[in-house]
């Protein structure tokens, strides 16, 4: 009996470094490929998480894995093919690296969504626009959040989909997370400055998981954030920077205009770019939304539509850190199962 | 008898203009009438997406769909590419075919605009010219539109336009060959079948609504005096 | 000038920088729980005095949430006081002490002459 | 899926060869923008143009108002396409904001819709006898005057300097909103940042200053302002952009739109009656202009060959802040060098 136990995992987020972890646990070979300089990805832009504000530096901790006989970490490689020859996968990235793989598992993760393409909100030409990870940023730093001439805001609004649910911007999916995202971050707003107004405009609330809405009540009831319903058509740049705000209060049906000191635009996710490059030469294959596409997305979403090569986390669709580490244990057990009847068959 | 939602459906710009609405309120948001009026082109956009045909036809008699201005400031905004100010323009089509216009204030103006606007272009091949923004008319017009108004052929000789002549240039005269064959043009596509149309609902309502000479049939100028001064109060 | 008989219609537009907030303050300091409202619309939907006329719980309080409390002295006394309304509520919100506290400020004020 | 909100679009502009499709509001009220604009490019930039006599109103203001069917509409615009293809031109040069719009959309609808198109060439044929060729390009005067932006400040005899003090002139654009709301990529940097004026204004040595109601229409609204008692809407709006760009201390509007030009104009004056009040720091208002008299300024012609003193606000403390070399003894004179009487009353407030 051959032994077939090489597996290659693409992205060393959480995803990838848990389902790394899981597997080198259970025996197998390992290597880990990540494109950036240091694992971690995209969760090392976050500060706090919902709903429970603890730091993502613990969830970073708790996943990070470092290299052992049965796990090889490979950083700055950025696999951009994937082919399999003589039963065996070959990951290359466009340089002179090659891994072989017997199953290949995808932990891609995702991309966030250019926030300067919804023109009419400003973002890169008004200086007190900032996206959801710009706050997340300063959040991190310890800073509070102030407006570009250092002042304490008096106003703040939060945008929700941007990106997202929109068909201009050329992804009509529900980014999932950025609703919770704006409840959370409006608490922060507050307790940073408690006499700051926050305003929430959505279109629809959806706070899906467990304790989301008990967030949302806390942060009406203790917090005063507001939240109206209606999506944000425009923001445009006042003589002393200050912006103005223009959406319905469709709950009304009139209406509104509101300045701002400071609008944070909740950026949804999207699908790497990169995705397309891994489709090419097998038999991957993307989803509407450009994700990678499971064989079926009820009982076989960790399974690509290529034989061997499974996928995990947000490169299926977004998720949540709950969700994402859920999702690679979930993929870890179908490669393992995998491997498993390979060799009855054999 | 087809169903007003036939006959919306069958005018393209429906197509082109209706997905399917989320009513996220993008487009009231920016709307310059929704400021101004009791106007709301999401609640437009989700009555006739519903298909009801109850409430389209109470939608086509209404006032409201008179209050768009069509500067379509809603198209680039919606995040489902609908566009409220396309989907009016068939509603107003709808509600002029069906005569359900001459049932609110601002439907019945339509006689108005067909005979100024529609006049002006099939009597002079332009939707507008100088001869027709009268000053009494058009106070805010100014007193410099005044003065050019008075001296019309100085005027737009000292700039180079060739006002009321033959030959190309600015406001020359359209000779009865062309105009001839605009009227062809609207014969052919139902332009003027369309302003029958309206003068035909406009005249039954003229009639009904007592505004009649001594042999009793409709006098359209004691017509368009009322209409000219109907109450222009928001209700 | 007669003749320019232009610029009739007032603004439909909520303006938020001018907030009036003498209702809601007020109410807020009285009754925390309207702070939860997520204008869901029960309390309209099982309003007596809302079957009966355009009154419209739920708009009100949308109304002195926005700060525009014009008008609002005339609706609220449609209000029937059956206390139906807080008994749907999903955030539990006493909105029969809510239009109570309403009507209190809206008299404060008017005998004040600032509303 | 396509993402059609990119930054910047790049837009064809032909660069000769062009057919003019002339604009009724802008020869009714503005005749010397258009023959300025005519001027230029044939005498100036050495392009083809023509102007062809048996070219008539493309009725896009009924169509907009509704008492014009689409079909008619679309069969009087596949006629403007029959005169362009008798003349052997291919590129539409378009002076008017709602014929630009009304063009784009026929032929968004003929694209999609080919049995509309096949409808419109048979309505046309039947009524006229004519047939036409989609036309190559379609452009708006105002995209012509952007492309050869540069070519002009290099024939420029002014700037758009403020001598008085030196700085450039703060010039704040309004867009009409049929340019690229309806049709985003066809406008110089889409619906949002729209930069085909600001761009034009930067070229000549203007600062083009941003306001919040930039983007907002001027408040036309077809069958608004064609109804006397509905009026209310249009002055409502354009007071609405006044408001916003009064704290930018404008010397200018510049406009793409022969209606706004009009209307940022005319509703100045009407404010200014209704509420004593102007919103320039000044009695006579904000001078409202249009590319074309822009550019026939920057290029040197005389304000009263353009057509300029039939502006209800008065140009002249702009030319003055240009150090502009004009004569105003001139300015009621007749072609013959007559006294043909003058207005009342020029500006705002007396």
């Amino acid at each position: 009996m051959t032994e077939k136990r090489n597996i290659a995992i693409i992205g060393a987020g959480i995803a990838g470094q848990e389902a790394a972890s899981v597997l080198a646990g259970l025996g197998y070979k390992v290597t880990l490929l990540e494109k950036q300089e240091r694992m971690g990805g995209m969760l090392n832009k976050w500060s706090k998480l919902f709903p429970d504000f603890s730091s993502s530096q613990q969830i970073l901790d708790t996943v990070q894995v470092s290299a052992n006989k049965n796990l090889s970490v490979i950083c700055n490689a950025d696999i951009s093919s994937i082919t399999k020859e003589n039963g065996r996968f070959e990951l290359s990235d466009n340089s002179s690296l090659k891994v072989y793989a017997d199953l290949v598992l995808l932990a891609t993760g995702y991309n966030l969504f250019d926030a300067t393409l919804k023109e009419e909100y400003g973002y890169g030409v008004f200086e007190n626009v900032i996206t959801s990870v710009d706050f997340e940023k300063v959040h991190k730093s310890g800073k509070k959040l102030t407006t570009l001439l250092g002042k304490e805001p008096r106003r703040v609004a939060i945008i929700h989909c941007v990106g997202s649910r929109d068909a201009k911007s050329g992804n009509t999916y529900c980014s999932k997370v950025c609703c919770i995202t704006g409840v959370k971050q409006a608490i922060e707003v507050t307790r940073m400055w408690p006499d700051c107004e926050v305003f929430n405009f959505y279109m629809d609330l959806r706070l899906y998981g467990s304790k989301y809405d008990s967030l949302y009540l806390e942060a009406q009831k203790h917090h005063k954030v507001q939240f109206i319903r209606g999506r944000l058509s425009e923001i445009s740049e006042r003589q002393d920077k200050g912006l103005q705000l223009k959406a319905e209060d469709t709950l009304q049906g009139r209406p509104l205009r509101m300045n701002a000191d400071i609008v944070i635009l909740l950026v949804g996710m999207e699908a790497c770019e990169q995705n397309a490059d891994l489709c090419r030469n097998n038999t991957l294959d993307l989803d509407e939304n450009r994700f990678f596409k499971s064989k079926n997305i009820h009982y076989a979403r960790n399974i690509s539509t290529q034989p061997g090569i499974f996928m995990a986390g947000s490169c299926i669709c977004p998720m949540s850190v709950n969700e994402t580490l859920e999702s690679s244990r979930s993929a870890a057990f179908l490669v393992d199962k995998s491997f498993r009847s390979v060799q009855v068959e054999e | 008898m087809r169903t007003l939602m036939q006959r919306l459906g069958e005018d393209v710009r429906l197509k082109e203009g209706l997905h399917a609405c989320m009513s996220c309120g993008i487009c009231t948001a920016v709307c310059p009438a929704a400021e101004y009026f009791e106007y709301d082109p999401r609640s437009i956009v989700v009555t006739v997406q519903s298909g009801n045909e109850a409430k389209i036809r109470k939608l086509i008699e209404s006032d409201t769909i008179w209050m768009c201005g069509q500067c379509m400031s809603c198209k680039p905004r919606c995040p489902r590419n609908n566009c409220p100010g396309l989907i009016i323009s068939v509603l107003r089509r709808v509600s002029q075919e069906t005569g359900a216009f001459v049932k609110s204030r601002l439907g019945r103006q339509q006689y108005l605009i067909l005979k100024t606007i529609g006049t002006n272009i099939l009597e002079t091949g332009y939707c507008v010219f100088p001869a027709s923004v009268v000053p009494e008319t058009h106070p805010e017009q100014g007193d410099v539109w005044r003065w050019i108004y008075q001296n019309k052929e100085a005027v737009y000789e000292r700039v180079g336009a060739n006002l009321d002549k033959e030959g190309p240039g600015a406001m020359r005269k359209i000779d009865r060959e062309n105009l001839n064959e605009l009227e062809r043009i609207f014969a052919e596509s139902g332009g003027n079948s369309f302003f029958s149309t309206i003068v035909k609902f406009s005249r039954a309502y003229a009639k009904e609504s007592g505004f009649t000479d001594a042999d009793g049939e409709p006098d359209m100028e004691k017509y368009t005096d009322f209409l000219l001064n109907e109450d222009n109060d928001e209700k | 000038m007669s003749q320019f008989d232009f610029l009739k219609p007032k603004s439909r537009q909520i303006e938020f920088e001018q907030f009036d907030d003498r209702i809601l303050t007020f109410v807020l300091e009285r009754e925390r729980s309207f702070l939860t409202c997520i204008s869901c619309g029960g309390c309209t939907a099982t309003c007596s005095a809302g079957n009966l006329t355009s009154f419209n719980i739920r708009k009100i309080g949308l109304s002195l949430r926005r700060g525009s409390i014009n008008d609002l002295s005339d609706e609220i006394q449609k209000c029937m006081f059956c206390g139906k309304c807080t008994l749907v509520c999903p955030r539990d919100i006493n909105i029969r002490n809510v239009v109570l506290l309403i009507k209190k400020r809206i008299a404060q004020l008017e005998s004040e002459k600032t509303l | 899926m396509m993402k059609n909100s990119q930054v910047t679009v790049t837009k064809e502009i032909a660069d000769d060869n062009y057919f003019y499709l002339r604009s009724c509001i802008r020869q009714n009220f503005f005749p010397g923008a258009e023959k300025v604009f005519l001027d230029i490019l044939k005498n100036k930039l050495g392009k083809n143009i023509i102007d062809n006599a048996n070219h008539i109103s493309c009725t896009g203001i009924g169509y907009h108002s509704d008492i014009v069917p689409y079909e008619t509409y679309q069969a009087m615009v596949a006629r403007q396409f029959a005169l362009m293809t008798e003349q052997g031109l291919k590129n539409a040069a378009v002076s008017c904001i709602t014929s630009y719009g009304g063009y784009n959309e026929v032929m968004k609808t003929w694209k999609e819709f080919p049995e509309e198109e096949a409808k419109a060439r048979k309505n046309l044929k039947n009524a006229t006898g004519r047939r036409f060729e989609i036309p190559e390009n379609i452009s708006h005067s105002c995209d012509i005057i952007y492309k050869f932006r540069h070519d002009i400040a290099e024939l420029a005899q002014y700037k758009l300097i403020n001598k008085q003090t030196g700085k450039p002139l703060r010039i704040v654009d309004h867009i009409g909103c049929h340019y690229a709301k309806i049709f985003p990529e066809k406008g110089i940097g889409g619906a949002e940042q729209n930069t085909v004026l600001s761009a034009i204004v930067e070229a000549w040595g203007g600062q083009s200053v941003d306001y919040p109601e930039r983007r907002h229409c001027c408040g036309f609204g077809f069958r608004h302002y064609l109804v006397k008692n509905n009026r209310s809407y249009s002055i409502s709006n354009s007071k609405k952009k006044f408001e916003s760009m009064e704290p930018y201390c404008p010397d200018m509007i510049i406009t793409n739109c022969p209606g706004c030009n009009m209307f940022l104009d005319k509703w100045q004056y009407a404010l200014a009656k209704i509420e004593g009040k102007t919103y320039s720091g000044d009695k006579n208002g904000i001078p409202v202009l249009s590319y074309e008299e822009l550019a026939g300024l920057v290029l040197g012609y005389n304000p009263w060959d353009i057509g300029l003193q039939m502006h209800q606000v008065d140009v002249e403390p702009l030319l003055k802040k240009m150090r502009f070399d004009y004569n105003p003894d001139e300015k009621y004179l007749d072609a013959g060098g007559k006294f043909m009487g003058q207005p009342e009353f020029t500006g705002c407030l007396p």
